[in-house]
């Protein structure tokens, strides 16, 4: 028996702001594992450096410096060259972003911006229209919303086509970064749903980044809690949200004020 | 880059075109020449402003000269007059009498003939039009045609009529009733772009506001004849940039140009490509007082003002581009004096200021001036000029304009309305200092060229007995010129002449048989020119 | 079409406020029109006369009345200093003047536009290698010193007064060198040879459209230099404002996804930012349009072009208050259709504008 | 949105995102200008430049080599002498030192600009205030106006209006204001209307302040900061501006020195004698660009926002 395939290995990861004596360190992450059809979050309040982490993780930390291993497969993000880089943004490792209508460009319908993705990866024609419409039904969007702007749709809607892009270019990694904190609490656990459904269907490693436990605690099968760059406590999620070893995640679990009603 | 395109085997086909047509309409044998296509001047300023020969008193003279000839000619060189469509004249009767023998065989340029009638039909409606240079004809009283060459002048008193018919304006011989045109509309006709003159050029295009302004072809029935080398056209380019003006000179586009600046005037003397002309001119910049409204009026801050002009750096301001003026009248012309020649006197000026309340320590006086925009001598007399008077305390407020808004200022209804001071340039119509006195200085009403405002009785009758006095005594005519000239300058202190200009031509050095003549200004004889071949 | 009805009432009010301005200006404009128009010669009926003509008895109500009905029947009055109808000289000016405006507009986009491009390319620190390589610090320096010298170029071009640089680039490169012609708008003497039919009054195309190759080589050589001067702060300022436009659109949140889904920096410039940010960009091209219009009054002093600049500076300094006024309506009026222009195409560029 | 024109087009208005200033805010402002004098070094060198040229203006009468030639002297038997030992920037053509005159043209252009922009400045911020603030009808009228008046790009509206007037430094700074002062007008107006739903408003409302009172102590302040910043940018175009009228010839007149002025005389004698049109035509440039250099540099400094434009 093979242990389940690692999308997604995070190692001795430090990331700082400046150089030699002012650097200041943003964020570190000592390890992470991220397997194939599992989801792990990543915990803190804002400026923790959970973002920086995810964003350190598509090799889009400008003018940060960057140390330590993230291994996409065989890919080191760190060291890799850009054009290596762009060929694996998308394809292999995609985001959900915080706000979904102000991450799409306001000038370009959805279908356009579709399509321009799927052929950067060298997806076209037909290919990228069936691609196109399996990943709409299966983020449950009806096709016609390509023809729209993003200012025609809703926050809900376009979240799941944001999270189509991803399902449609067959990325193994996702990461998800606050995907629900703009989005009214219905339309919330709809979309937490979709991502927890097609991790499972189509092995898709998830991180998820969240301030919220309440969110994290449904889907997430190992958490890591941030706190002003350091990583405080790391599990899997039964154990940091049952028996929070960290008096910070305590601090974090007493603030959810959704648990238990 | 391609800046010229030079298409000589079009042009020559052109050229040869022109020449058979020329050949047909005229009858006489054809030119055996192929003309030089175009000859191009460059002047700074719009060229036509009235196209009317009777009224035509300004720029548009150099057109003119090359599409309308007079009786006579003046000659510089000689310092008389030369036949031009006149082949003879005499005076009798203590020059009471002029009889001009027409020359033969002339045609105008609608085909009609050139006979006595026409010639004096010309000047009778030059007089009656009462525009322009119609002055000139003043002492006529009646015209006779005993045969078709002849034309017999009687005048009231006498005046040398063969000068005056030589005159710059008002003395064309046109054809006042060409075919197919109304007789009452003949001033329309004229104005728009065409001629009934008998030079040798004809009105062939008028653009006005454009860069090529006008357009004169070679009228093949000229009565001189197109034998030996000539300009088939010529073209009057509007440019009022000297640097422009200097670079189609430099390129060749241009053959010729009135007038650059005297910085530009020594460089082109160093050109091996252009020739250059410096010729004493028969135009002087007079700066006129307002005698009649305003604070000039009291005759002891004009003569300040007077004063307080710095000829003599004026002048080497200028480098050269001018000479001194000797009063009213330039040098060349009988009553010119030397001795009339200004320098700046300070200490006159501030006691005369002083008399009158002003100057240092006394009251603060404004003056307003206007003068010709873009004239570079002009503002840099009101710089020099201002400079002093501010030194007197007297502040000008001097403002550049065009010609017609500077004159319609100085003509306004309400004398409140009109300047202090105005710059003019002035230049004789025929070769005598009369128009100097008649047009500047005798009363006028309502108000043209006196634009001192003068109304001096005793001036006008002066000047009245000038004519007369040229006609039949000489020395009686300078003393009179001595005196009228000590009464205006001196006591009336009407104007100051500043400067005389120095004519600096520059043109294609090809070109030969350019000689300037001051009597006509600016005027390029084209016919007499010789194009390089 | 709600928006449309109000930016039309909007623009028609401007329009009147537009005029009725011009109209209390000309009014003030010092001396006699009457005088102006005669002409030195006129006889005091004759004065009268025109008086009556140019209905300068008429109470100010009145003479407003008849000033705009004029301007909308066409007869904009007459010129004191040509003696021609004020439209009829416009229309022959404006498109001597639209021809340099037009190139330096077209120049503006073609150089402007992707100058801010480097410019903001450079900025994000574009096609470098990651992180401090071995080049890196130098890197660095030389991206840093190429968006300066965007700037600096920019800034430059936004701070010359064009006038100068009419005047330089006329000495050098036509007086001195002789590369170019002075002034001008072709070569007078090509008339005789080769005279150009007037379709559009646009000597470029017109020479174009009846295959007068003489003239259009001609044509060509002298609008170079004038064209360049006038595009100088065109392009300046399009640099400037696309840089800082592409700047703000790639620090939007879109700018981050799109780059996470694969696109190099440059192609989220090219391919994403340019677009939303055309929106301010077309805004200020309007701007810039009537500004330059304005600046030819200028570069054509200098290089001699019949356009509106040179007819409105001969209008100046002979006090032709009627001229004046049809270049000041006219140029305001171009302003006011290019912005209602510009309105509609950012609906067409930005789908959130609705019309 | 940055950097609209600084020249013909002063930028339209910056939408409102300062807070109402405490003397807190104001210090971290003194801070950061501070700061910006180590970090930007082209703003740092312009405000130095300017200075110079500041200086040169007010301490003409005693700097310049011939201060006589800044106003009225002439020397014609000293024309047109090339730059030298003499005379560092040659004479002009009626023998006046030229580096005098550029020296007090400094003077006549930074007092148009200052005026041109004061005038501006007083006229259209209070307008804009009392349009955004009351709102309705009053902002409807205002800004329609501003409107017909922004329909005229500025050169134009000041030429058209300098022609009328007489010729001077006065109608100068009156023609370039009466062009200038909507564009304030405009920015102030939108300042104010997104101030005016601001809770300190509401609050002083509450309290029975009167509205007068409420424009003027806490709306008026609260729309200066982004004025201020417009009017460091718009100098280098009233610069512009002004020169080019006095190009035109309806700017001031002999003799006063002006840099417009003195290049239009000098055109002409480009070819033969540079230094006439040279110097007094590159003067307009290093200041308008030093204006326009500094005025950057407070915009990014005074508001963070812009940070990453810079």
């Amino acid at each position: 028996m093979t242990p389940p395939r690692s999308s997604l290995t995070v190692t001795d990861l430090k990331v700082r702001a400046g150089e030699g004596e002012d650097a200041r360190l943003l964020a570190s992450l000592p390890h992470l594992d991220v397997a194939a059809g599992t989801c792990v979050a990543i915990v803190g309040e804002s400026g923790s450096g959970k973002s920086t982490t995810l964003h350190a993780m598509l090799g889009l930390t400008d003018g940060l410096a960057v140390s330590g291993r993230i291994m996409v497969g065989d890919t080191d993000v760190v060291t890799a060259p850009e054009k290596a880089l762009t060929t694996l943004r998308g394809s292999r490792v995609a985001l959900v972003s915080q706000s979904p209508q102000s991450s799409l460009n306001p000038t370009m319908r959805l279908g356009t911006l579709m399509r321009r993705v799927l052929a950067r990866h060298g997806i076209r024609g037909a290919v990228a229209r069936q691609r196109a419409d399996d990943a709409l039904r299966d983020v449950m969007l009806d096709p016609e919303l390509l023809r729209r702007y993003p200012h025609q749709i809703s926050g809900g809607q376009a979240q799941r086509f944001a999270i189509a892009l991803a399902v449609a270019l067959r990325a193994d990694v996702v990461l998800a970064d606050e995907p629900t904190s703009a989005l009214d609490v219905t339309v919330q656990a709809a979309v937490l749903q979709l991502l927890d459904r097609l991790r499972a269907e189509h092995g898709i490693a998830l991180v998820l980044v969240s301030h919220d436990l309440a969110v994290v605690s449904r889907i997430a099968d190992h958490i890591v809690v941030m706190r002003h760059g350091h990583v405080v406590e790391s599990g899997p999620a039964a154990d940091v949200l049952g028996a929070p070893a960290a008096d910070y995640t305590r601090e974090l679990l007493a603030a959810v004020p959704t648990l238990g009603e | 880059m391609a800046r010229r395109l030079r298409l000589p085997a079009l042009a020559a086909a052109l050229a040869a075109c022109v020449a058979s047509v020329a050949g047909c309409a005229s009858g006489t044998p054809p030119a055996t020449t192929a003309l030089t296509p175009t000859f191009t001047y460059s002047y700074p300023l719009d060229v036509i402003t009235d196209w009317d020969p009777a009224t035509s008193y300004s720029n548009e003279l150099v057109a003119l000269q090359n599409v309308y000839e007079s009786l006579t000619r003046y000659d510089p060189g000689t310092g008389t007059v030369k036949p031009q469509l006149a082949t003879s004249w005499s005076s009798t009767a203590g020059g009471l009498t002029w009889t001009f023998h027409l020359r033969e065989g002339v045609r105008f340029h609608d085909g009609n003939p050139v006979t006595a009638q026409a010639a004096k039909a010309a000047i009778a409606r030059t007089i009656a039009a009462q525009g322009g240079a119609a002055y000139i004809w003043g002492a006529v009283s009646s015209i006779d045609t005993p045969d078709p060459h002849t034309l017999v002048f009687h005048l009231s008193y006498a005046a040398p009529m063969d000068v005056i018919a030589s005159s710059d304006y008002g003395a064309y011989v046109y054809d006042t009733a060409p075919p197919g045109v109304k007789p009452g509309a003949l001033k329309s006709w004229l104005e728009a772009a065409h001629d009934t003159g008998t030079g040798p050029y004809t009105v062939a295009d008028w653009n006005q506001g454009q860069e090529a302004e006008v357009t004169l072809d070679a009228f093949p029935g000229y009565w001189g004849g197109w034998s030996g080398r000539h300009y088939r056209q010529v073209v009057f380019d509007h440019t009022p940039d000297v640097t422009t003006a200097w670079q189609t000179l430099e390129t060749g586009d241009v053959d010729f140009r009135s007038q650059l600046n005297p910085e530009l005037f020594k460089e082109a003397t160093h050109f091996r490509a252009l020739g250059t002309q410096a010729t004493a001119s028969l135009q002087n910049l007079i700066a006129f007082f307002n005698t009649a409204a305003g604070p000039l009026t009291d005759v002891r801050l004009r003569q300040a003002v007077q004063n307080a002009v710095d000829y003599d750096g004026l002048l080497a301001a200028l480098h050269g581009s001018v000479g001194p003026a000797q009063g009213l009248i330039p040098s060349g012309l009988p009553g010119n004096d030397p001795a009339l020649t200004r320098h700046q006197n300070l200490p006159l000026a501030r006691k005369l200021l002083a008399e009158a309340g002003y100057g240092p320590g006394g009251r603060h006086l404004n003056l307003s001036l206007t003068y010709a925009q873009g004239d570079d001598a002009q503002q840099l007399f009101v710089t020099l000029l201002s400079s002093d008077l501010q030194a007197l305390n007297i502040t000008v407020d001097a403002r550049p304009m065009q010609w017609n808004a500077q004159w319609a200022q100085a003509k306004a209804t309400d004398p409140a309305h009109r300047q202090d001071i105005l710059l003019m340039y002035w230049y004789a119509d025929y070769a005598s200092a009369y128009s100097w006195f008649v047009n500047l200085f005798h009363s006028a009403q309502p108000v043209s060229f006196n634009l001192s405002y003068l109304d001096d009785p005793v001036v006008d009758k002066e000047i009245d007995a000038i004519p007369q006095l040229t006609a039949t005594d000489p020395a009686a005519e300078r003393a009179n010129y001595a005196l009228l000239q000590r009464q205006l300058l001196e006591q009336d202190a009407a104007a100051a002449p500043l400067f005389v200009n120095t004519y600096q031509r520059v043109y294609a050095s090809g070109i030969t048989g350019y000689r300037d003549n001051p009597a006509y200004p600016d005027v390029v004889f084209v016919h007499d020119l010789e194009p390089s071949p | 079409m709600r928006f449309l009805t109000q930016r039309l009432a909007q623009s028609a009010l401007v329009i009147a406020g537009v005029v009725a301005l011009t109209f209390v200006i000309t009014r003030l404009v010092p001396g006699d029109p009457a005088v102006t128009y005669a002409g030195p010669r006129a006889t005091p009926a004759q004065l009268t006369a025109v008086r009556r003509q140019l209905g300068l008895g008429a109470s100010l109500p009145d003479q407003l009345w008849r000033y705009v009905t004029g301007l909308l029947r066409g007869d904009w009055g007459t010129s004191l200093h040509t003696r021609r109808g004020v439209l009829t000289d416009i229309s022959t000016a404006l498109p001597a003047s639209l021809e340099l405006v037009g190139c330096a507009m077209v120049l503006a986009v073609v150089v402007g536009v992707p100058l801010g491009l480097l410019g903001a390319h450079l900025r994000l620190g574009g096609g470098r290698s990651r992180g401090l390589g071995r080049w890196g610090r130098w890197g660095r320096w030389g991206r840093a010193a190429g968006d300066g010298s965007v700037r600096a170029t920019s800034m430059l071009a936004v701070s010359v007064p064009v006038f100068l640089l009419a005047l330089a680039v006329q000495n050098l490169f036509a007086a001195q060198l002789g590369w170019f012609p002075v002034a001008g708008e072709y070569t007078s003497k090509l008339n005789q040879t080769s005279p150009l039919e007037h379709l559009t009054h646009l000597t470029v195309v017109d020479a174009l459209l009846t295959g007068n190759w003489p003239v259009l080589d001609s044509a060509l050589a002298h609008l170079v230099l004038p064209a360049l001067v006038m595009a100088a702060y065109p392009v300046g300022v399009v640099a400037q404002m696309s840089r800082a436009a592409l700047l703000e659109e790639s620090a939007a949140p879109h700018a981050r996804l799109e780059r996470a889904y694969g696109f190099s920096r440059l192609q989220v410039l090219t391919r994403f930012s340019l677009r939303p940010a055309s929106g301010p960009l077309l805004a200020l091209l309007a701007l810039v349009f009537a500004f330059s219009l304005v600046n030819a009054f200028l570069v054509e002093e200098v290089f001699d072009w019949p356009g509106l600049g040179r007819y409105a500076s001969a209008a100046i300094t002979s006090s032709d208050a009627p001229a004046i006024a049809g270049v000041t309506v006219v140029v305001a009026l171009t302003y006011v259709v290019t912005n209602l222009l510009v309105d509609l195409t950012q609906a067409v560029i930005d789908p959130r504008v609705r019309l | 949105m940055t950097d609209v024109s600084p020249t013909l087009a002063p930028p339209a208005p910056a939408p409102d995102r300062s807070a109402p200033p405490t003397p807190a805010a104001r210090g971290g402002q003194a801070r950061r200008l501070l700061a910006l004098a180590r970090r930007d070094l082209p703003a740092t060198v312009g405000a130095v430049v300017l200075l110079a040229i500041v200086l040169a203006a007010v301490l003409a009468p005693w700097l310049a080599p011939y201060p006589g030639d800044g106003s009225h002297a002439t020397h014609p038997l000293d024309t047109l002498a090339g730059p030298g030992g003499r005379h560092w920037f040659g004479t002009d053509a009626v023998g006046r030192d030229l580096l005098t005159r550029v020296m007090y043209g400094a003077r006549t252009s930074l007092t148009v600009a200052a005026a041109v922009l004061t005038v501006s400045a007083l006229v259209g911020v209070p307008l804009g205030v009392i349009a955004g603030y009351t709102g309705g009808v009053v902002k409807d009228v205002i800004m329609r106006i501003t409107d017909v008046f922004l329909a005229f790009p500025a050169l134009l509206l000041s030429v058209a209006l300098a022609t009328v007037l007489h010729p001077g430094t006065g109608s100068a700074i009156i023609a370039i204001s009466v062009g200038w002062w909507p564009w304030y007008a405009r920015m102030a107006c939108v300042t104010a209307t997104g101030i005016r739903s601001r809770g300190f408003v509401d609050a002083a409302r509450c309290l029975g302040v009167s509205r007068i009172r409420i424009m003027a102590r806490h709306v008026l302040p609260n729309a200066l900061t982004p004025v201020l910043v417009q009017l460091s940018l718009d100098a280098g175009g009233v610069i512009l501006t002004s020169a080019a009228l006095s190009y035109l010839g309806l700017g001031p007149q002999e003799p006063t020195a002006e840099w417009g002025l003195m290049v239009q005389q000098g055109q002409d004698l480009f070819i033969t004698d540079w230094w006439v049109v040279a110097f007094p035509g590159l003067a307009i440039l290093l200041t308008a660009f030093c204006f326009n250099v500094l005025g950057e540099g407070l915009r990014s400094a005074l508001d963070p926002h812009r940070e990453l434009t810079r």
